[in-house]
């Protein structure tokens, strides 16, 4: 609760400082507020509040989860300064919808009841829609904007029969009652409630972008402004996927059986069409598109595994895909900034001209990759053991097939930058944006290294 | 008032299946972005009704206020269509979805 | 403790090496560094007491909610292997010399740190740090071939990676299911993943998974397409750390697990493997007949050679099981002499092409002596290291199998034949252009292959120290199988 | 029986219109249409004894929404912009989709037995009165919320909506 | 002490070898020979000691390979059998040596060379002297690889190289064999050890199929080593060596290795009768087939490699015959005659400048009288004239194939009239009547030094008197060597069925008819090559069809080329270009491919078009409901 408030006051603060026309306060006011509602956040760990009759449950599910959306949008917002250098007009409304949507985001993770969810997903998907269109003169960003917004309210129009379905047959929004007719049910469900729980879930699926709801993503990644694919990329999936784990947790723990199967398919489809997708992508934003969605197929497993141990393999997998991500788009912001496009061909002997951020960008790769010992890898490992633990077998032999044509994509920026002869342009890096980037990696490292803190805490 | 025969809910069923469905022919058949738009307001409409029949039919009225929220969000979600159909407009000088297909593959 | 600072001796002097800036300073200060690891390696042996198992034993806790500590400790097999790591390491430093690389620190570091991960495979005593050093050894290795190989090294060393990654990936996965068998709380202790009750299905899976791994790795025919070009394509040292160390995980991996855990699916399905292993000997070896390539030649050389060891494990007999352990310390002195010579004759003549080369020895007869021992190392010849592991290998098969060891035994006239080969094409004869003004050895060269040839001829002459280091740990793991 | 009437005609006009909507050539027409389909939903509302909704679905639909839609189209003078059509196929496909689904939905329907009948026109529920307690009462936090959506809708919309350079 | 035996060699060789450039010719000259006559003088002073025990026990060094059950020292045996080998071996190896001082004075690999040979006289000690089955396989190796270094001695000329490589292989191609049945007893008897495995052995019922599996892959072993059919073709061209090398190694020691293991492991061949066929058979086969070859060649060493081979076979008919004793004794005296032989053509050959068609010979009985008269000596030692060495021991052999039948006596009767032939062919068209060579030669014609001619006239003292150490009863003497080596071969005459011996008359026959052949041959040949001019067609003339079918070896060269190396060749290239490359490459690199080929035809389903990515949606949530809940 705090969290929402806390945020949506520095959404206003944000707005408010717009009007005030004090741009440059902006990012430090952003970061200061971020950190405080981290640390509000934080400070509702192990209180076990809901809200209003269980509209908002506030848990150390969400807690910590919300902590890593803080977290992925202060790391966002930290790329900012160097992504709009050379802008002159003012920030604060992109900022202020950022940060909004954050709220959304927030939202979904500790919702207690579906029209929590749906007005966390709509207010998340709303700034969105605005976010992908914020490149106004960009005719990519326009169409991006345009593909997100037509797809994304016909697949909430799903999601809302759903919800009515689900409502239809059980009577209630309330994530409580619903699982009370579930273990009503005894095994036997109406079709009507199982049409709603998987229109409900094709509308999460959607924003995930599970196949075969994720044709939008590598077309608005690629439109959207690279800061802002970046939120999506991180933010929006997180949230997303927690939204799903949550409702799956609280609901309809009994009747694992009747979705899983859907969800072990999509998974399966998810890494490979992401990862075969992948292989043939020339730029490395696209690249980096695909490679979200094969990683939301990763993250399915531990839907799909579902034991109480999903919940910090979740934890962990998102925090250390999102720090990666974040570096990987960090970079690519400054590819972006040199040479005008994101190809690989343009990242060519970087790492003779900027050892350091080749390095960040390499340590990112080989994260996503899940090779050790860097928090992709224990993300990774954490999910399969979880998974194997619930005997899928096969869909952890999909995931490390899929894993293993992952390095083909993963490791051309590496071999362009490593082993290619250098284009001649050296990228311009601030020292704090360099800072930044650094700590990021390092984080990644850390992380592999020491996971203990994630892994025991959920 | 007059004592009325009750409609049997799958009237009502019935009645926003095929509405619903209307509108996703709609969504498919229209290349018009504002037409679409439209064809998934109708969508959202029927399940409108389909809650509210949900809510009046069991006495809850926890339907009914979600129908008031679906309202509430689709409004907005109608207001940044509409911006984002009068954006694209303004670079493309068109509203047709196939227009804008620079990014694929 | 020793354990530990093993581990992470490589690791603290691969970072500060990269904060050096003159080539001299960098390979003065990381052949000391190597030379210490290895004298702390020899500490150790000395320390370490045969008969009894895992001892220097260092635990941590790790990832105690999840089973992993951070347990290393050193066994007979472990310690033969960290003995040969940290024997080659310095004679690979030593043979970069002569090369002046650009980058040096990068180079140099890359390559302690290789040491770093393959002293923690060997060392490694609980399942994850297994893998994970086991996938931390390919990092460094990848780049230490892709940076500095060849012309066509892109496209190879990326070949290489996705190979050997998948290969432990599926690893990893059987790894994993293991570690979920295990009673609960959960543990990736050797000894635990040891205790796994597995069905008959189940053991096939593992034990399919982690030949999928393994036999890349070694590599085992038909998965091994991507060594032949992987070493023709890598720098010298590349080849090296390959061929001479990096190798050995696979056959290490494979006597660590395979045996101990999949042995009813071993003693099923070995045969498959075995025949896989046999032919790929012959296979092998009949190319590298006709190879043009001196590495190439030595490439299949060494499938052929490898080929063997695996049978040898697959054979499950002591005789075999002792002779794979001899036999992986010897193929990895004399692979690493080989490619040390054609590394020297390619720095002197700018070729490998065995057709360009011819009478070396008139010129250059220190090296075609160094040349030809190890040569003869190689093709197993009495009292040289070769023989007594292949001597032992073929026995051990011969007691599984008489047919393999036969097929097997062909080897021992193969070898012969492409060895004498290249050696007489390139040593023998008159000279040429490329080979009239070629120089003999240097010292420091002289001083880089003189271990090797040391070793040749004491592990020749006197394998019982080695033998009897590993032996209990051995008859240990061969009781699982029974 | 007489509300079965209004029923059924409620519904054939909501049905026709929607239908005319997709037929029609012109966007005028098709957004005159659809605001038809919404005042005959409003009437299902009325016989659902749902009056708050059908007040609030009026004014949010016919009197906003398909006034913005409105003025859109004018702005945007889309007299006929189905200039190119998707070819038949698609349309046969997607009417052949639509049914399909229908098909679905009908058949996820079937099964349906609703506990505990009341007869909407005896509830109370759709009253201001009974809606306006549980709004503020029960649904506090997501009506308090709504605004941070409607807030960043209008922000959005202006920041979509600005003509400047960036 | 019995250690200081090899360890004299390769000291030496470590001498020479590691200061190969620095030591001056002068010291190499006493280190290379001295060692070797240090050696000499124990194995004497061993010999002496020995005939006086009895009992033969295994000298431990240290322990070679030790896992459990397998337990290899690294152990000597010294018993009259080695002993009597390493006799042999460092007794002719000295001489040779000695004459190798002069017949390489020249070369600038001097230091090499005594390096090399010191190294193989250390290996053949090993292959004598080792205690079990290992060490034998040590030396049996070692002087394989002295083989390869010193046929290909003069490595600029790659034809050596291939001869010797040729030799290697083939060797090896035996090691094989070697090695399996090493195995083989191991996993019969659990132990590699001679004395352990014979003392089982003797246990073991006549024809056990274990022990004829074993007994044949010792003697493919045995064939490979001592140029039997069919792996014989690497000995004729090893003559690429220096020719102490050939009389060393190719002639008097390593080649009789094979025989030297089969009488080692007597107790095992005596218990599978088979292989005793069969190696009988192979040795007979051999003898006469090389010695047909010898008949038609016209270089000096060839002929007298084929010579060699041709008595190799008749010591493994020997063998066969369990005339174990027998066949040591041909082996010795051949090691004195047919060392002799190859110095003295060596001597020619030094004379000659190089030469070695005997075609272009002749006439050199006046300028080098002394190599004339050893070589004449040796020549009818082997030709089997009484009383020289060669008479006796193959008249030994001779009687036993009698004893056995009387066709198989007839057969190697045949042999060696061939022998004396061809034997007498090349002495008189070497020595006799006038010289065929250049000009040039005929100036360089001279003596050889004494440092040559001393080794010769040593040899030829021992081919004239070598027979003497072993006199059959019945010329009234007490058959010594056969006495000495009794204890070695005690077990298998235990076992042996005895034929009844041959009474004296018959011994007497045969040995009439025989001399009387060979005599015969004498003259013969005098008459065919002296008067008549004979054989001294050049190479292209032509020929009948069997004349040319042997003198061109029966073109077994070329079979093999044709039957082996061509096919490996060409399998080589065809695995390398087809399989590895084609398939299996070409499959897994398909897989990549296959996976960016997928990547590349489905990212095409991105197609950019929102009605498109609707449609699919849609499709999608059908399945997904149909699935889900209609079934």
């Amino acid at each position: 609760m705090t969290t929402i408030i806390s945020i949506t006051v520095l959404g206003v603060l944000i707005l408010f400082l717009g009007i005030l026309k004090k741009q440059k306060w902006l990012l430090p006011v952003i970061l200061a507020g971020l950190v405080v509602s981290m640390a509000l956040t934080i400070m509702d760990w192990n209180t076990f509040r809901s809200y209003n009759n269980g509209m908002l449950i506030v848990d150390n599910v969400s807690v910590a989860f919300s902590t890593v959306l803080i977290f992925s949008t202060f790391l966002i917002f930290s790329l900012a300064a160097q992504y709009y250098r050379g802008v002159q007009r003012p920030l604060d409304d992109i900022y202020g919808v950022m940060i909004f949507a954050l709220v959304g985001a927030v939202m979904m993770t500790s919702y207690g009841n579906l029209i929590m969810l749906f007005l966390g997903i709509e207010t998340l998907s709303i700034a969105l829609y605005v976010l992908a269109g914020s490149h106004k003169e960009a005719i990519t960003s326009n169409e991006a904007t345009l593909k997100y917004f037509l797809l994304g309210s016909f697949l909430s129009g799903f999601l809302l029969f759903g919800i009515a379905l689900i409502y239809g047959s059980t009577g209630s929004f309330d994530l409580q009652k619903i699982s009370l007719f579930v273990a009503s049910c005894s095994g036997t469900y109406p079709p009507m409630f199982l049409a709603g729980l998987f229109l409900l879930i094709i509308g999460l699926a959607f924003k995930i972008a599970i196949v075969p709801f994720h044709f939008w993503a590598p077309d608005v990644y690629e439109g959207t402004p690279t800061l802002l694919t970046a939120f999506m990329a991180t933010v929006v999936k997180t949230a997303s996927i927690v939204a799903m784990f949550r409702f799956f947790t609280h609901t309809f723990l009994g009747i694992h059986g009747v979705w899983e199967t859907t969800i072990w398919v999509m998974a399966a489809f998810t890494i490979l069409l992401g990862n075969l997708t992948g292989v043939y992508q020339p730029n490395l934003k696209r690249m980096l598109a695909y490679s979200s969605i094969s990683h939301s197929g990763y993250m399915l497993l531990a839907v799909v595994a579902f034991s109480p141990m999903s919940n910090n393999a979740l934890l962990l997998y998102t925090i250390s895909y999102s720090i990666a991500t974040i570096t990987a788009f960090g970079i690519l912001i400054l590819i972006r900034e040199a040479h005008g496009n994101d190809f690989f061909t343009s990242m060519n002997g970087m790492a003779k001209s900027n050892p350091l951020e080749a390095f960040c960008l390499t340590v990112a790769m080989l994260s996503l990759t899940g090779i050790p010992p860097l928090a992709g890898f224990m993300a990774k490992y954490y999910l399969f053991t979880t998974a194997l633990e619930k005997g899928l077998v096969w869909l952890v032999i999909v995931a490390i097939t899929g894993s293993a044509v992952s390095v083909v994509y993963y490791f051309k920026p590496i071999v362009a930058m490593y082993l290619k002869d250098p284009t001649g342009v050296q990228l311009k890096v601030e020292t704090p944006y360099k800072i930044h980037l650094l700590f990021m990696t390092l984080m990644v490292i850390i992380i592999g290294i020491l996971p203990f803190f994630l892994i025991g805490l959920l | 008032m007059i004592t009325l025969t009750a409609i049997p809910v799958h009237y009502y069923l019935l009645f926003c299946s095929i509405l619903f469905c209307i509108g996703v022919i709609g969504v498919l058949i229209k290349r018009n972005a504002l037409l679409i738009l439209m064809s998934i307001e109708l969508m959202i409409n029927s399940i409108n009704l389909l809650l509210a029949a949900f809510s009046a039919y069991s006495n809850d009225p926890a339907g009914q206020i979600f129908v008031f929220f679906i309202m509430v969000v689709a409004a907005a979600e109608v207001a940044i269509g509409l911006a984002i159909v009068v954006l694209i407009y303004r670079t493309t000088h068109s509203i047709d979805i196939n227009v804008l297909n620079k990014l694929k593959w | 403790m020793l354990t530990i600072i093993l581990i992470l001796l490589p690791l603290a002097l691969s970072l500060i090496t990269l904060s050096l800036k003159k080539e001299k300073e960098i390979r003065y200060f990381v052949l000391t560094g190597a030379l210490i690891e290895f004298g702390l390696a020899v500490a150790a042996f000395v320390q370490y007491k045969t008969s009894c198992h895992c001892q220097l034993l260092f635990r941590a806790d790790w990832l105690a909610s999840m089973g992993v500590s951070l347990k290393f400790g050193m066994d007979g097999i472990s310690m033969l292997l960290v003995m040969l790591t940290t024997f080659l390491l310095p004679v690979i430093i030593m043979a970069s010399f002569s090369h002046s690389y650009e980058r040096p620190s990068a180079f140099y570091s890359l390559i302690l740190l290789m040491e770093m991960a393959l002293v923690g495979v060997f060392t490694a005593f609980d399942g994850l740090m297994f893998y994970i050093f086991w996938e931390m050894a390919l990092i460094p290795a990848y780049f230490i071939c892709a940076v500095w190989g060849g012309n066509d090294r892109i496209r190879i060393t990326l070949k290489f990676f996705i190979y050997t990654f998948t290969g432990s990936l599926f690893m990893l996965g059987a790894l994993i299911y293991l570690y979920s068998r295990t009673p609960m709380p959960h543990s990736f202790d050797f000894q635990w993943l040891y205790l796994v009750a597995l069905t008959p299905t189940e053991q096939l899976w593992i034990f399919l998974a982690f030949f999928l791994a393994f036999a890349v790795k070694i590599p085992i025919f038909p998965f091994h397409t991507w060594q032949p070009d992987t070493y023709a394509e890598a720098p010298a040292a590349g080849s090296m750390l390959l061929a001479g160390i990096m190798l050995k995980m696979g056959i290490y991996g494979m006597i660590r697990w395979m045996i101990p855990i999949c042995h009813q699916a071993l003693q099923q399905w070995g045969t498959f493997a075995m025949i896989l292993a046999v032919t790929g000997i012959v296979y092998a070896s009949l190319i590298a007949i006709r190879q043009k390539d001196m590495k190439r030649l030595v490439a299949y050389s060494s499938i052929a050679h490898v080929g063997l060891i695996a049978a040898g494990v697959f054979a499950l007999t002591i005789h075999s099981m002792q002779g794979a352990m001899i036999q992986m310390i010897s193929h990895g002195i004399n692979i690493v002499g080989l490619f040390l010579v054609i590394d020297l004759i390619e720095q002197r003549t700018k070729t490998r092409n065995i057709a360009d080369l011819g009478g070396i020895a008139l010129k250059a007869p220190r090296l075609a002596v160094f040349f030809m021992v190890i040569l003869l190392g190689s093709i197993a010849l009495p009292l040289t290291n070769g023989f007594v592991g292949e001597f032992l290998l073929l026995l051990g098969i011969f007691e599984h199998s008489v047919v393999f060891s036969a097929i097997g035994g062909l080897t021992i006239i193969f070898s012969a034949v492409y060895m004498l080969w290249m050696y007489q094409r390139t040593m023998l004869g008159t000279t040429n252009q490329l080979t009239g003004q070629i120089a003999d050895l240097t010292w420091t060269e002289m001083a880089t292959l003189i271990p090797l040839v040391i070793m040749i001829f004491w592990i020749g002459l006197f394998p019982g120290l080695f033998l009897d280091v590993a032996l209990p740990d051995v008859l240990q793991i061969l009781n699982f199988a029974k | 029986m007489f509300s079965h009437y209004i029923f059924y005609f409620l519904s054939i006009m909501a049905l026709f219109s929607a239908v005319m909507m997709l037929v029609s050539k012109k966007p005028i027409h098709s957004v005159l249409f659809l605001t038809l389909t919404f005042f005959a939903i409003a009437g299902h509302y009325v016989l659902l004894n749902a009056q708050f909704l059908a007040v609030v679905h009026v004014i949010v639909y016919a009197g906003a929404i398909m006034v913005l839609f409105l003025f859109t189209v004018m702005l945007l003078n889309l007299n006929n912009d189905e200039r190119s059509p998707k070819p038949i196929w698609v349309k046969v496909i997607a009417f052949l989709a639509g049914c399909m689904l229908l098909l679905t939905l009908i058949g996820v329907f079937r099964g349906y037995d609703i506990q505990s009948a009341h007869d909407p026109m005896t509830t109370q529920i759709g009253l201001v009165k009974s809606l306006g307690r549980i709004l503020y009462h029960d649904y506090l936090i997501p009506f308090e919320l709504s605004s941070v959506l409607f807030l960043t809708a209008m922000v959005g919309a202006v920041l979509l909506g600005k003509k400047e350079q960036i | 002490m019995v250690v200081l035996i090899p360890l004299f060699p390769i000291l030496g060789f470590l001498i020479l070898g590691l200061g190969f450039r620095t030591i001056p010719k002068k010291w190499t000259a006493f280190i290379g020979p001295g060692m070797i006559l240090l050696s000499f003088v124990l194995s004497v002073i061993i010999f002496l000691n020995i005939r006086h025990s009895v009992v033969s026990l295994p000298i431990n060094l240290f322990p070679w390979i030790h896992i459990g059950p397998l337990n290899i020292p690294f152990a000597f045996l010294i018993d009259p059998l080695s002993s009597l080998m390493m006799l042999i071996v460092t007794g002719v190896g000295f001489i040779i040596h000695v004459y190798s001082v002069g017949y390489m004075k020249e070369d600038p690999g001097f230091n090499r060379f005594f390096a090399f040979m010191n190294l193989f006289v250390f290996s053949m000690l090993l292959l004598v002297m080792g205690a079990n089955y290992p060490i034998m396989f040590i030396g049996w190796e070692g002087v394989g690889l002295c083989s390869y270094l010193l046929i290909g001695f003069w490595f600029k000329n790659q034809e050596f190289n291939n001869a010797a490589k040729k030799a290697f292989i083939m060797n090896r191609i035996g090691d094989l064999g070697f090695l399996m049945g090493m195995f083989l007893i191991f996993t019969t008897f659990h132990s590699l050890n001679f004395l352990d495995v014979f003392e089982q052995a003797k246990g073991m019922t006549s024809g056990d199929s274990n022990l004829v599996a074993i007994t044949l892959l010792l003697f493919i072993g045995a064939v490979g080593k001592s140029a039997q059919i069919p792996l014989f073709t690497w000995l004729p061209d090893a003559m690429a060596g220096p020719t102490p090398v050939s009389a060393l190694i190719h002639a008097a020691t390593m080649v009789t290795a094979g025989v030297y293991m089969v009488a080692r492991s007597n107790i095992l061949y005596v218990l599978s009768p088979a292989t005793m066929a069969i190696m009988g058979l192979t040795g007979l086969a051999t003898a006469l087939f090389a010695a047909s070859i010898a008949i038609f060649q016209n270089d000096i060493k060839k002929i007298l490699a084929y010579s060699t081979i041709s008595q190799l076979g008749y010591m493994f008919v020997g063998l066969s015959m369990g005339a174990f004793s027998g066949a040591m004794f041909h082996l010795t005296t051949h090691a004195f005659f047919k060392a002799l032989l190859f110095l003295a053509a060596g001597s020619v050959i030094h004379a000659l400048g190089g030469e070695q068609d005997i075609r272009k010979m002749g006439g050199l009985k006046n300028a080098m009288p002394k190599t004339f008269w050893t070589f004449l000596i040796a020549t009818a030692a082997i030709a089997g004239i009484p009383p020289l060495s060669g008479f006796f021991s193959k008249d030994e052999i001779l009687a036993k194939t009698f004893e056995f039948s009387s066709g198989i006596w007839f057969i190697a009767l045949i042999g060696s009239l061939m022998t004396a032939f061809y034997m007498f062919r090349m002495l008189y068209l070497t020595f006799f009547k006038d010289f065929r060579g250049t000009e040039e030669q005929k100036h360089h014609i001279h003596e050889s030094p004494a440092v040559m001619v001393i080794p010769l006239i040593l040899l030829a003292l021992l081919s004239v008197f070598g027979g003497f150490i072993n006199i059959p009863s019945v010329f009234g003497g007490n058959t010594g060597l056969s006495n000495f080596l009794a204890p070695v071969f005690a077990g298998s005459n235990a076992v042996m069925e005895h034929e009844t011996p041959l009474s004296h008359g018959t011994e007497w026959l045969l040995m009439g008819v025989t001399l009387a052949g060979v005599l015969a041959m004498v003259f013969w040949t005098y008459h065919r090559y002296i008067t008549r001019q004979h054989g001294l067609s050049p190479d292209d003339a032509r020929r009948s069809l069997p004349v040319r079918l042997i003198s061109h070896k029966y073109y077994v060269d070329e079979l093999y080329r044709a039957i082996v190396v061509k096919p490996i060749l060409w399998l080589s290239q065809m695995l390398h270009e087809i399989v590895e490359l084609r398939i299996i490459d070409r499959f897994m690199n398909g897989l990549g491919t296959m996976v960016v080929w997928t990547g590349n035809t489905i990212r095409y389903v991105q197609t950019g078009n929102v009605g498109f990515y609707m449609f699919i949606m849609i499709l999608g949530i059908m399945l997904i409901l149909f699935f889900n809940i209609l079934i």
